[in-house]
């Protein structure tokens, strides 16, 4: 038990069940053969040495709320862009603008990553692991302040979305 | 008829990441365009999907998905290192 | 095609318009890199939406696993190539902490 | 066969051997890869008529595209690919020597065709 | 064959000093076995079939001619090794005398043949063999270029003969000589004229001769031995054993009398102008074989005996006279007429054989060489009309002049110039006998007259059956016409070559040049033609290969067929189509490379949409994966080059843009062109597929199954490209640039 | 018998396969190499005789029928030519394994399992029965060959190899060009079906396939105006790769030259053909004149002979074609013999070039022989094989009365002898240049067997002109099998 | 400090890797009756494999072993019907239901797919090590 505690932490078991259902999506087929030869093929491309490092857990609550408030920036962002690209708009309140991280996981500063990106008008230019500060571009200087507080926000559901065992970065 | 409309949008699409891919400036530019381009043949497929309702190719945009990532991430590693590297 | 199937692919086909119009009309690189990044996958997305309103469930399962792909994936392109630009070809702008930061200051 | 097959056939060689006959390896290795474009085009152009994809069963088969000229398009794609690559790996073993990717004159053949520039052509 | 198992006898000697001992044994051997059969009527034969098919054969005859010639080619062959071994002295001379050996058994087989492809054979290996012994030494230019220029000529004359016997063979319907009827005729003509010139060639005859003279670079033995016995005559034995099938061909006697008589006069005054001893005695050879072939394309009963007894006369002579000259060469250190001086004294069995073998040469009593002229004469004589008359003047006056040159040679030679007697060096036995016993020869054959008639005649007879009645006379009687020729001849010819003993005139090998210029010209030719189409220049020779495959695409222009054309196959096609093409000309005109290598990528994407368009997924898909790895392949390899690229001249370019238009036309019109009724087998293959191949994706099954041969080499490509990578990679850049260019890699660039 | 054509085909690449990743151990790879290709050549000599006897062998891979599948062909041309090129690609690899301590030996590590990835794509080429498999067959030889050529990494290995990439590539598109529009307008790539189909064909569609497959492949067989690529980039090469180079590669596109034009009956094409085939030859044999450097020279006599095989395929008669085929084979031996003693000569000396060289004659009397030989049968002396071959073509020449073509052969035998006597004087006579010469000294042994081998090369190729009669009568039959497809195409369907 | 390498860069990639090796495997498993195969699956390892070696993870090494795998796979399936008296690459097709997973269908055509993917994916690390791409891995570059 211990053994398959080991070589299966709560992460990688997510992760092959994701697989899984991955595989038979893709064979389009719900079947007892596409699960088992799914969760071969799972087990082996999940292998530590090529997968994320499966450390730390999953809370599926603040993961939700981070989907649901990517979702809603996904439309927004949207929106944005057809504005942006309607209006003849002239960009000189362009700026990179810096905000402190709660964590340096490499976990956490992707999934904030991935959701600042989608977030309205911004991206993520650059990270600094050392300082936990995450450099964002945001195409309208003014909104810099309110940018920022929200991906605060961001950072926070990521954070708990995955807890670490400790703050230290995880092996990789 | 819409899936015609459709399919002619995301050829001008593609024709515009096209164009910026030819005149750049910035070759950052260019891998964008590439990116565009990849994602607006995506986009054709999915809409050949949605006019026919066969999932045949489906798999194959999950594959070009993976490819212009790959494409995107060494490209601009690359600048990055040559700039860094001089 | 159901309408509201229509309905997604057209609005789809609608954004990938202004992502192609964007990625030329705008001026600095960052900008296009939102055009790029953003709205083409957005269109993707909505025409994958339209489509899987078309497929059943078996379809709509595959399009989340290319969904998923691209929204792991996107993003950090997109991050890459504004890291890219930055490093290489910086465009002065107003505020920019990470050169205040790495005293790297390009104006 | 589709004109337009056939013209883009055309202007991917055009602009291939415009590219192969530059100086650049680099150059030379795009306009490669042009030509390879050209060159499975062709063959499928060659396949007929554009059809259903060659996949038993999606469609009738009088209306599937032919899948013969497709297979050997793939595998020209392949070895093309193949080649692409030890050519990349040329140009850079060729910048690693020289500083830069220019393809060099034969120097014996030059030295005779300069030898007998020099004496004139009543030879 | 024994001269074949000599070679390699030779040439596997361990120790190199009896190597001239050992070649001698094959041809003492055949000559011994010739002389027995000198006279009796026997014939022997020997074919070995080659090919077939063909009609190749390696076939002997031995006849009475045959066994006379081989007497000659390999007893003086016996005597020349002998020579050899005294004029060497000592050193390691194996590959010489193998050499040597090889050639006297090709000279054997030439005068053996009974087929035309056996006697052009032997012929070209006569020319192979005399080239490496004319540059015996090879450090010397001057005998190296001999060497070249013999060979030249003679192969230049071989190839001229093979052409002449292939017309030959054409109209007589065999390659046996034996079997060979006269012929006539248009193709006979042709024939007749390229078989002549191939035996002008070897013959030394003008204008061919030019070779002669320069082969006096060879080493005495050698020049004793091919130009008196061997190699030369092998035109005239040609001319004879072609007799009976050509001389029937109107231009055969006109033209080999003609061109004979004047190169005997031409090669007189040659020999009475130089002050080289050897070069006398070769220009003397080119005037004699001037005679001989004269007298043996003039075809009568007469004039082919007269021509088989200067042969052999000849041969006797001239080859005592080389190897006295030899002699005096190697034992004085010059050759030089004006400079040296005393020898009568201090060489006198040198001196002997000079008179005797001269006197012979002349034509003068009591040496063989009389009755062999007298029979020349006579045949002259009894030629009929304008064109008799002038066939005597011409013997008579090359006559005259032979004697002169004769004279002038052995007076100057030997005469005291005052001052220091040339300093001579210590007798040697083995260079001397030979020639002594030759000009003996000379003595004996005039005293054994009518045994030489009894050997002379059945071979002539062989020639021309009207020969037999002739006989070489000792004595020919004061009334006879050719006598008092002769005697005139002697007495002229005497007093003229005493004059001319004090005159030399500098010595100007006249026309030899031309040879070599002609050798020249050509390089400079091939040379300048090589330049113009061997540029060196890759680009150019891709402009050439585009312009000949747009040259090749004419005539389809005559098959486009309008009706089975459509302007696409969806509308969609069109659009991407233009894309495609419009970033395939972004990607020639980015001058940056990462910028050029992502807008091929754009081409590759465009072009996977036309491949879904024409529903081709598989190969959309992989097209995709292919066009990132190769643009992911640019970006990291070639990325750090200069980021532009370089420009070139305008004029370059408008040639590789017109170059490039043609070439895309091309192809556009090879296309067009397609016939396109395909008889689709589509049915079959799909149902092949699924049942046999047990797949539905049929273009897959066509790769792993139907055509999986296809992608088994497919593979091996690809891991060929790679370890080929691997290796340029690894490739140490020390060695690599082991082999440096030069700075002028830039100059030397257009 | 197929089971032996499958094992020809694909042995030589599993053995290449495991030559790559057998690391430091030589001695395994030289056994796999020599292995192989002495069994290469034993099967192919079985096959000859089976051939010979029993009539064309035909292998459809994966037993599919020969209207959807690939078959291998093996007639009697394809025996004949195969045979002797086994055997010379062993005889080069035992050449090799001698001369690897030298600068001039390529990396063991990679030439020998390369060199056999080339025999796989030669035997394909060979036997195929099918235009894609050929073009398969050729990406395996010039990439095989590529490799060969550039894996040192040298800089005119680099530049040269270069010349023969790009011109090589280019005309594989045209060979797919070309295959698209056959495939486009006979639905088939089959041979034998298109020996049916093609003079089925229009005449201007037919005789424009004619030409651009000429184009193609006279860029393979290095033919006039397509030949630069090869005297630019073989000299640069290790010796034993110039050497399978030289002796195997262009004959390869002459023999799919005589293969596809004959079958699908291009008789129109002859005249022009045999105008092609005359520049060949004097071009061929300019450059030749031109040069000053023995591996050169060599080189572009390949080019000058091509043209008379090209002119036995331009007359177009059972004579001619046969003539062609026994050219081709005589040529096979000496071209190497030639090249290989270009290697020692390199070995000996430090260089092969002229002016640096000389007096090899004394010092080296056997590399004299060696050298001799074969040159004289290039130059079409008898009694060696050359002549034989020389006097077929003319003869057909003769008999076909086209007599401007046999003037020219004729007169480029004397420019040939011409260039040989110029290597002959320039290394074997006079006197080199000291200073330059730097004689590599490699071990006994290994100079042993390079000398063995080729003097092994030498002895074929004296074989084969003393067995010209036999030779000669398979040609003929050969030639007879081509002009008269339908034993091909029964052989191949039924 | 702020380093070359992006950390959110190497996560993406740790995080998509399985699910491209799952695509990978669903097209060599899928590719004999809808698009994909062996060339493909490959050429999708294959991009994991370079986005593995530009970010500096860890990534397959020798490339000629995937090599010798490959070559021997496409071999054996070659040469293989040769024992049984067939000719060359003459495949066969397996058809069993197996208990639990239903009818399963395969052929030897798969092993040769197989081998093909191994050489593709040779391939790559041979281009990767022979262009000197794990330069752009390292993380020596400082802002
Ligand atoms: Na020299
Ligand atoms: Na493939």
């Amino acid at each position: 038990m211990r053994l398959l505690r080991q070589h299966f932490p709560i992460r990688r078991v997510i992760l092959i069940v994701g697989l899984v259902a991955a595989w038979c999506a893709l064979w389009n087929r719900l079947s007892i053969a596409n699960i088992v030869s799914g969760l071969l093929v799972a087990v082996v491309v999940s292998h530590r040495s090529v997968g994320p490092a499966g450390i730390g857990g999953v809370r599926l609550r603040p993961l939700l709320k981070l989907g649901a408030i990517v979702g809603q920036d996904l439309v927004m962002s949207t929106f944005n862009v057809a504005y942006e690209v309607i209006t003849p708009t002239d960009y000189t309140e362009e700026a990179i603008i810096g905000v402190d991280l709660p964590s340096n996981a490499r976990a956490h500063m992707m999934l904030i990553a991935v959701a600042v990106t989608v977030t309205p008008g911004t991206a993520v230019i650059d990270v600094d692991p050392d300082t936990s500060r995450i450099y964002l571009h945001v195409l309208h200087a003014e909104r810099a302040e309110a940018t920022a507080e929200h991906v605060q926000e961001l950072a926070d559901l990521a954070c708990r979305a995955l807890p670490m065992p400790t703050d230290s970065e995880a092996p990789s | 008829m819409i899936a015609s409309i459709a399919l002619i949008i995301f050829g001008l699409t593609f024709v515009a990441a096209g164009i910026r891919a030819a005149i750049g400036p910035t070759l950052a530019d260019r891998v964008a365009a590439l990116d565009v381009g990849v994602v607006s043949i995506m986009s054709a497929v999915a809409v050949d999907a949605a006019d026919t309702g066969s999932t045949r190719l489906v798999p194959v945009l999950a594959v070009m998905a993976i490819v212009g990532f790959t494409a995107t991430v060494a490209a601009s590693r690359f600048i990055e290192y040559e700039e860094s590297a001089t | 095609m159901s309408p509201v199937a229509a309905a997604f692919v057209l609005l789809g086909s609608f954004v990938s318009l202004l992502s192609g119009i964007g990625m030329l009309r705008f001026r600095t690189p960052y900008a296009r890199f939102h055009a790029a990044g953003k709205a083409s996958p957005i269109a993707f997305l909505l025409v994958a939406i339209g489509a899987s309103l078309e497929t059943g469930w078996a379809g709509r399962a595959e399009f989340l696993v290319v969904a998923v792909a691209l929204v792991l994936t996107l993003p950090v392109a997109v991050h890459l190539l504004f890291r890219a630009v930055h490093r290489t070809e910086p465009v002065p702008i107003g505020r920019d902490d990470l050169a205040t930061d790495t005293g790297k200051d390009h104006d | 066969m589709s004109v337009t097959l056939a013209l883009v056939v055309g202007g991917l060689t055009s602009v291939g051997v415009y590219l192969m006959t530059s100086r650049s390896l680099t150059r030379m290795l795009l306009g490669f890869a042009l030509l390879g474009h050209a060159a499975v085009l062709a063959l499928l152009a060659a396949g007929g008529e554009a059809g259903e994809r060659p996949i038993s069963g999606d469609a009738p088969v009088a209306e599937l595209s032919d899948p013969l000229p497709q297979a050997f398009a793939l595998t020209a794609i392949v070895i093309s690919f193949g080649l692409t690559l030890f050519l990349l790996a040329l140009a850079r073993r060729q910048a690693q020597l020289t500083g830069d990717d220019l393809v060099e004159d034969d120097l014996e053949d030059r030295r005779i065709a300069l030898e007998t520039e020099a004496e004139g052509h009543d030879a | 064959m024994a001269h074949l198992v000599g070679v390699v006898a030779v040439l596997s000697l361990p120790n190199p000093r009896p190597a001239f001992a050992v070649a001698l044994a094959a041809p003492l051997a055949s000559a011994v076995w010739a002389a027995s059969r000198l006279g009796g009527g026997e014939t022997d034969t020997a074919r070995l079939d080659w090919v077939e098919g063909l009609d190749l054969a390696v076939s002997f005859r031995v006849g009475p001619l045959g066994a006379l010639l081989a007497v000659l080619v390999s007893g003086i062959g016996v005597l020349i090794f002998v020579y050899g071994h005294g004029y060497f002295g000592g050193g390691d001379r194996r590959g010489f005398a193998a050499t040597l050996l090889a050639f006297s058994g090709s000279m054997l087989g030439l005068v053996w043949a009974d087929d035309v492809w056996t006697l052009f054979l032997f012929w070209e290996a006569t020319s192979v063999t005399s080239f490496l012994l004319v540059g015996t030494k090879s450090t010397d230019s001057a005998a190296v270029t001999a060497a070249r220029r013999a060979l030249l000529v003679t192969v230049a004359g071989g190839l001229v003969l093979l052409a002449g016997l292939l017309v030959l063979v054409d109209v007589a319907g065999t390659a046996t000589l034996s079997e060979m009827g006269p012929v006539t005729g248009d193709q006979a003509t042709v024939a007749a004229v390229l078989i002549l010139v191939g035996a002008f060639t070897k013959s030394a005859q003008l204008p061919f001769h030019v070779w002669l003279p320069g082969a006096m670079a060879a080493p005495t033995p050698v020049s004793a031995y091919l130009h008196s016995a061997t190699m030369v005559k092998a035109g005239i034995v040609l001319i004879g054993l072609m007799h009976p099938v050509l001389g029937a061909v109107d231009i055969w006697s006109g033209l080999g009398v003609t061109v004979g008589l004047l190169t005997m006069f031409w090669g007189a005054i040659g020999a009475l102008r130089h002050a080289d001893a050897k070069l006398v005695l070769a220009w003397g050879t080119v005037s004699q074989l001037g005679l001989m072939t004269a007298m043996m394309s003039l075809g009568s009963g007469k004039a082919i005996f007269a021509a088989v007894s200067l042969v052999v006369a000849h041969a006797v002579f001239k080859a005592a006279l080389f190897m006295a000259v030899g002699e005096i060469d190697i034992r004085t250190g010059s050759r030089d007429l004006r400079s040296l001086s005393g020898l009568r004294t201090s060489m006198p069995v040198a001196f002997w054989v000079m008179v005797f073998a001269g006197l012979s040469m002349a034509g003068v009593p009591p040496l063989l060489g009389f009755p062999a002229k007298e029979a020349a004469i006579e045949a002259s004589l009894k030629e009929s009309g304008a064109s008799g008359d002038l066939i005597l003047a011409g013997v008579t006056i090359g006559s005259v002049l032979t004697v002169a040159y004769t004279t002038r040679l052995v007076l100057a030679l030997f005469s005291d110039k005052g001052g220091e007697p040339t300093e001579v060096a210590p007798f040697r036995w083995a260079a001397a006998a030979p020639s002594v016993l030759l000009s003996a020869l000379g003595v004996v054959g005039y005293v054994l007259a009518p045994s030489v008639t009894d050997w002379v005649v059945p071979a002539a007879a062989t020639l021309e059956t009207t020969s037999t009645g002739y006989a070489l006379l000792r004595w020919p009687g004061l009334d006879s016409t050719a006598f008092w020729i002769s005697m005139g001849i002697v007495a002229g010819g005497a007093i003229i070559g005493a004059a001319a003993a004090r005159h030399s005139s500098p010595p100007e090998p006249v026309g030899a040049n031309n040879v070599d210029r002609l050798v020249d010209r050509t390089l400079d030719l091939a040379k300048w033609t090589t330049g113009r189409v061997q540029h060196g220049s890759l680009p150019i020779y891709l402009v050439v290969m585009a312009l000949v495959a747009s040259l090749a695409v004419i005539p389809f222009l005559g098959s486009i067929d309008a009706g089975q054309l459509h302007a696409w196959d969806r509308p969609l096609q069109a659009g991407m189509g233009t894309a495609v093409v419009a970033a395939a000309i972004a990607v020639a005109a980015i001058r940056s490379r990462i910028g050029a290598a992502l807008a091929l990528g754009v081409v590759g994407l465009g072009v996977s949409a036309l491949f879904l368009i024409q529903g081709a997924p598989d190969l959309a898909l992989t097209q995709l994966l292919v066009e990132t790895v190769i643009v992911v392949g640019f970006v990291i390899g070639l990325g750090g080059l200069t980021t532009q690229f370089p420009a070139n001249g305008f004029v370059w370019r408008s040639v590789r843009i017109g170059t490039a238009v043609l070439a895309g036309t091309a192809v556009t019109v090879a296309l067009l062109a397609s016939a396109e009724d395909t008889p689709s087998n589509r049915e079959s293959l799909t149902a092949a597929a699924v049942d046999e191949g047990g797949g539905n994706n049929l273009v897959n099954v066509i790769l792993t199954d139907l055509r999986a041969l296809d992608t088994l080499g497919e593979v091996v490509v690809l891991v060929v490209a790679a370890m080929g990578v691997l290796a340029l990679s690894r490739a140490d850049t020390a060695r690599g640039g082991g082999a440096p260019l030069s700075d002028d890699v830039r100059k030397v660039r257009r | 018998m197929t089971a032996l054509v499958g094992l020809l085909v694909v042995v030589p690449m599993l053995a290449a396969a495991i030559g790559f990743v057998a690391g430091e151990r030589q001695w395994v790879r030289d056994i796999l190499t020599v292995g192989t290709l002495a069994g290469a050549t034993a099967i192919a000599g079985i096959l000859l005789a089976h051939v010979e006897s029993e009539g064309t062998v035909v292998l459809r891979v994966g037993d599919w029928d020969p209207e959807l599948g690939i078959v291998l062909v093996v007639d009697l041309m394809a025996a004949l030519v195969l045979l002797v090129a086994m055997a010379t690609i062993l005889v080069v690899q035992l050449f090799a394994i001698g001369q690897r301590r030298t600068a001039w030996g390529a990396d063991p590590q990679l030439s020998g399992p390369l060199l056999l990835v080339l025999t796989s794509g030669v035997v394909l080429a060979f036997l195929t029965g099918d235009l894609f498999t050929l073009f398969v067959a050729f990406e395996l030889i010039l990439v095989s060959s590529y490799v060969l050529l550039t894996h040192q990494g040298r800089r005119g290995q680099i530049r040269s190899g270069m010349t023969y990439v790009a011109m090589n590539l280019f005309a594989s598109t045209l060979f797919l060009v070309g295959l698209a529009v056959v495939y486009a307008s006979t639905g088939t790539v089959n041979l034998a079906l298109l020996a049916e189909r093609i003079p089925e064909l229009d005449d201007p569609l037919r005789w424009g396939i004619g030409l651009w497959f000429l184009v193609v492949f006279g860029t393979k067989a290095a033919i006039f105006p397509l030949f630069s690529w090869l005297p630019d980039s073989y000299p640069t090469a290790p010796t034993t790769i110039t050497a399978v180079f030289a002796g195997l590669l262009t004959k390869i596109g002459v023999y799919v030259l005589i293969r596809f034009h004959v079958l699908t009956g291009m008789d129109d094409l002859g005249p022009l053909i045999l105008t092609l085939a005359a520049l060949t030859m004097v071009i061929g044999v300019a450059g030749a004149l031109a040069q000053d450097d023995v591996k050169r020279i060599l080189s572009f006599h390949i080019i000058s002979q091509i043209g008379y095989m090209l002119m036995g395929l331009g007359l177009f008669t059972l004579a001619g074609i046969a003539g062609a085929i026994v050219f081709l084979v005589h040529h096979i031996p000496v071209k190497t013999v030639l090249f290989l003693v270009g290697g020692l000569i390199e070995e000996r000396e430090g260089t092969s070039a002229l002016d640096k060289i000389g007096g090899l004659a004394q010092r080296q009397p056997l590399l004299a022989v060696l050298f001799a030989l074969p040159a004289l049968s290039l130059a079409g002396i008898p009694p060696f094989s050359g002549f034989v071959a020389k006097l077929a073509l003319v003869d057909a020449g003769i008999e076909k009365v086209v007599v401007p073509i046999v003037v020219i052969a004729l007169a480029n035998s004397v420019l040939t002898l011409v260039s040989m006597v110029k290597i002959w004087t320039g290394v074997f006579w006079g006197s080199g240049d000291d200073e330059s010469a730097t004689p590599i000294r490699i071990l006994r042994p290994g100079h042993r067997l390079m000398v063995g081998a080729t003097a092994v090369a030498l002895v074929a190729s004296l074989a084969i002109a003393a067995s010209f009669g036999p030779l000669w009568e398979l040609g003929e039959r050969a030639a007879a099998d081509l002009l008269d497809p339908s034993a091909y195409i029964q052989a191949v369907m039924s | 400090m702020i380093r070359g390498r992006s950390p959110v860069v190497r996560s993406a990639i740790r995080a998509a890797s399985p699910l491209a090796l799952l695509v990978a495997a669903f097209l060599f498993f899928a590719g004999h009756n809808q698009p994909g195969g062996g060339f493909a699956a490959g050429l999708v390892i294959g991009a994991v494999v370079a986005l593995r070696t530009v970010a500096g993870i860890g990534r397959p090494q020798d490339a000629t072993r995937w090599f010798a795998i490959g070559t021997a796979l496409v071999s054996v399936v070659a040469l293989a019907p040769l024992l049984g008296g067939e000719p060359l690459l003459d495949q066969v097709i397996v058809s069993e239901t197996v208990p639990l997973l239903g009818k399963v269908k395969s052929g030897s055509a798969l092993v040769f797919d197989a081998g093909v993917t191994a050489i593709v994916v040779g391939l790559f690390v041979a281009v990767f090590d022979g262009l000197d791409a794990d330069e752009l891995g390292r993380d020596e570059v400082q802002v």
